[in-house]
């Protein structure tokens, strides 16, 4: 998934990574193609993961863990940091989803229970700001419940906001019209994500 | 010659009231000014407001702060995280309120706080619940919500090097909220990890001018929130 | 004139000093204060005029005119330095005036015919953002026309904004009350300076 | 390896339409990319709005830009000076726009172009004509105007050290509107007087991130304005 969602990205694109599985898309650069990490806690030019032992607990990431520099990084603060994201200065964004809706509404910030800690982070920031926002889920939850839907019954992260959503079971592009199969993953059949999916799935031969 | 070098982090936050507005600086313990928050509990006002963007960690710096019971508020963007327990246990149990504010739109409050802007409009939360009850306007097309900047008695900051006049660096991504609450405060103070004399910092690397820096005191070891929580360290 | 002016900033003050007549107020720090002067365009801790030979074209003042840095000076763009301003952070601004009413009205950016070119720079944002605003001016124009009247006459730069005005006939405050000499010039008497304000003026005795 | 360099002004600057909104960094000489101007006088685009905090001195610059007829729209705080001659005799005669904008208003609505926000209030202009015709909103008992951001397609920048990947630093009091105008235009074109390999600008002393610039052409020795006035040049 994070290396097919990373062979759709431009060259010279600058990339924010949302916490969790988007973190995996960082080690899949294609060939000829250059990134420019941006974590939202003040770093451009974010870089990998240092050498056990050469931690700066002050050098981390937006998921609170340890980073590094790359050639041509800048610090900054939160508020030159998200002046980036919502003035549309960031080309992808790669989130996580707990529900994503045929008109590709997000919801990945809280479940709405009662005895949830409601806690956004820079998700919603992200979702208004960024140009073009991928999703990248496993296709249900660990008890099989499908996360693509019709609508979402969570609450909203953003309303049409989502493009595109690589799943363990197929890529899938958010259209005017709903969910368009764009590919399968290996041995998957369109009937397994179309059953796995709580919406209709229009399958390859219809796109336009 | 301008010196606003106070001698200990108890006389830097000695005039605190019960009922101020408190914002602290960092992102996780990055930047985070563990000794100040410390001296506050030390200290002892009540019924804070505090505006973080976190909740803090295990039993130490703000999480202690919280489980002291000197918090009546947080405004936040993410009240939980891996190490946070107290914050939760105290908001499930109804005995400390939570304003949720999106971590992009937290940062440009307190900006606009400090800027002289009373409100401006964002796309941040619109079509989700965080926008029930907040006006909305549309421009060009596109749907707004209105917010309004945030200003504070005190905030607490930590930075790299402070000059005497109260010119402040930051170390990497330790800069995160520091500026932006140094500007927002009505009296800012500072733990430095090294204070030099005026001119020691090139006026072109100053990332804090010395306009909005009240009291500092130098504190060249600060403790490391990581190593504290690893030995569950609580304070006091 | 600027000399009075300077011995009312309270020590430590972060003071902008307006084009013209209120530099003036820069020779005079009183003994014993230390004063951070603002310049609006980039720069805190604002030193002297260099010496000839040895100014730097992209080191100026908002008067274009260039300028030295003292130590512990610092450099910000635009949007920082307007930050300072707006936000309430430079304690005093000593402006010029071409008019100035009795209740703190200030008009000093344009004539208001119809041939001027208008002209406002920063005086709009200092006015609304400064702690205290003081005039330092001529009592008259140079043909005799009083410039402290009961109402201006061209177009505002900002209303009720002047606690105090400096001229080369006395010190006036602006008070709730209107006008009120605080101190004439030596040899100026009370009467003087009242033929020369378009209105009313408290004599030193009414002081409350 | 990214590379943003452009190897001369005229090829910067090539694609700049007609009818462009532009905006020029600097605040008088400080600062004024004077070298891309030029080059866009050769390239001849038409009706161009410019926003600059002035109108330009003499006859080289801005002010040349304006004498050659390209420019339609002047926004700016302060369109007088000195030097300045050709902005108003083509004012007085009608034959160009001014949107007069006051200095600290016409910088926060650059920043909130950038920044993504569309509108906030500001205190400044309440009572004054300029304010005439805005909308006005009272909080917290103060009376406010709504000003909106300003975006432009080309930003024309000078800086002093830009890296390849397009990070940048100023001289002194030449940052001024440089920065701002970077993050607020849709492509932004720096003429940079030091340009050096990525890395060698320390990521703590970067004014301006790389993410906001998009081709930076070296003018090692640029063009001294003042020089050229005392000489009464002109251009071309």
């Amino acid at each position: 998934m994070a290396q097919l969602a990373a062979s759709d990205i431009p060259d010279r694109s600058y990339v924010n990574l949302g916490i969790g599985l988007p973190e995996l898309v960082a080690k899949y650069v294609p060939k000829g193609r250059e990134f420019i990490y941006h974590t939202e806690n003040g770093l451009l030019g974010m870089g990998p993961a240092p050498e056990l032992g050469e931690e700066d607990p002050e050098l981390i990431n937006a998921g609170k863990k340890p980073v590094t520099t790359n050639p041509g990084a800048s610090f900054f603060h939160h508020g030159d940091s998200f002046a980036m994201i919502r003035g549309g200065h960031i080309d992808v964004c790669v989130l996580g989803a707990m529900q994503v809706s045929q008109q590709g509404d997000l919801a990945n910030w809280s479940t709405g229970t009662p005895d949830a800690i409601p806690a956004v982070g820079g998700a919603m920031d992200l979702i208004a700001g960024v140009k073009t926002i991928y999703v990248i889920t496993q296709h249900t939850t660990k008890n099989g419940t499908p996360k693509l839907l019709e609508q979402c019954t969570y609450p909203l992260t953003g309303k049409g906001v989502v493009t595109r959503v690589y799943s363990n079971l197929a890529i899938i592009d958010v259209t005017s019209r709903g969910f368009q199969l764009r590919q399968l993953a290996p041995g998957i059949t369109f009937q397994e994500v179309s059953d796995r999916t709580k919406a209709s799935l229009m399958p390859l031969e219809q796109e336009p | 010659m301008i010196d606003k070098q106070v001698i200990s982090t108890a006389l830097a936050v000695a005039d605190i009231p019960d009922g101020a507005c408190v914002m602290i600086g960092g992102f996780g313990e990055a930047g985070s000014p563990t000794e100040l928050i410390h001296a506050l509990i030390d200290q002892g006002a009540k019924n804070l407001t505090i505006i973080n963007n976190n909740t803090g960690n295990g039993e130490i710096g703000l999480a202690a702060l919280i489980g002291n019971g000197q918090v009546k508020k947080m405004i936040c963007s993410y009240p939980r995280s891996r190490h946070s327990k107290i914050f939760p246990e105290l908001y499930r149990a109804g005995k400390i309120e939570l304003e949720l504010v999106p971590q992009g739109t937290l940062a440009e409050r307190i900006r606009a706080g400090g800027a002289g802007i009373p409100a401006f409009y964002t796309a941040t939360t619109v079509g989700t619940q965080l926008a029930d009850g907040k006006e909305t306007r549309t421009i060009d097309g596109r749907d707004y919500v209105l917010e309004y900047g945030l200003q504070a008695d005190y905030a607490l900051i930590k930075c790299e090097y402070a000059d005497l006049t109260g010119n402040l660096t930051y170390n990497k991504t330790a800069r995160n909220f520091n500026p932006l609450m140094c500007m927002a405060a009505n009296i800012t103070i500072v733990q430095a990890r090294k204070l030099v004399g005026p001119g020691a910092i090139d006026p072109e690397h100053v990332i804090t001018p010395n306009i909005f820096v009240d009291h500092i005191v130098e504190i060249s070891t600060p403790l490391i929130e990581a190593d504290l929580i690893a030995e569950n360290r609580r304070y006091p």
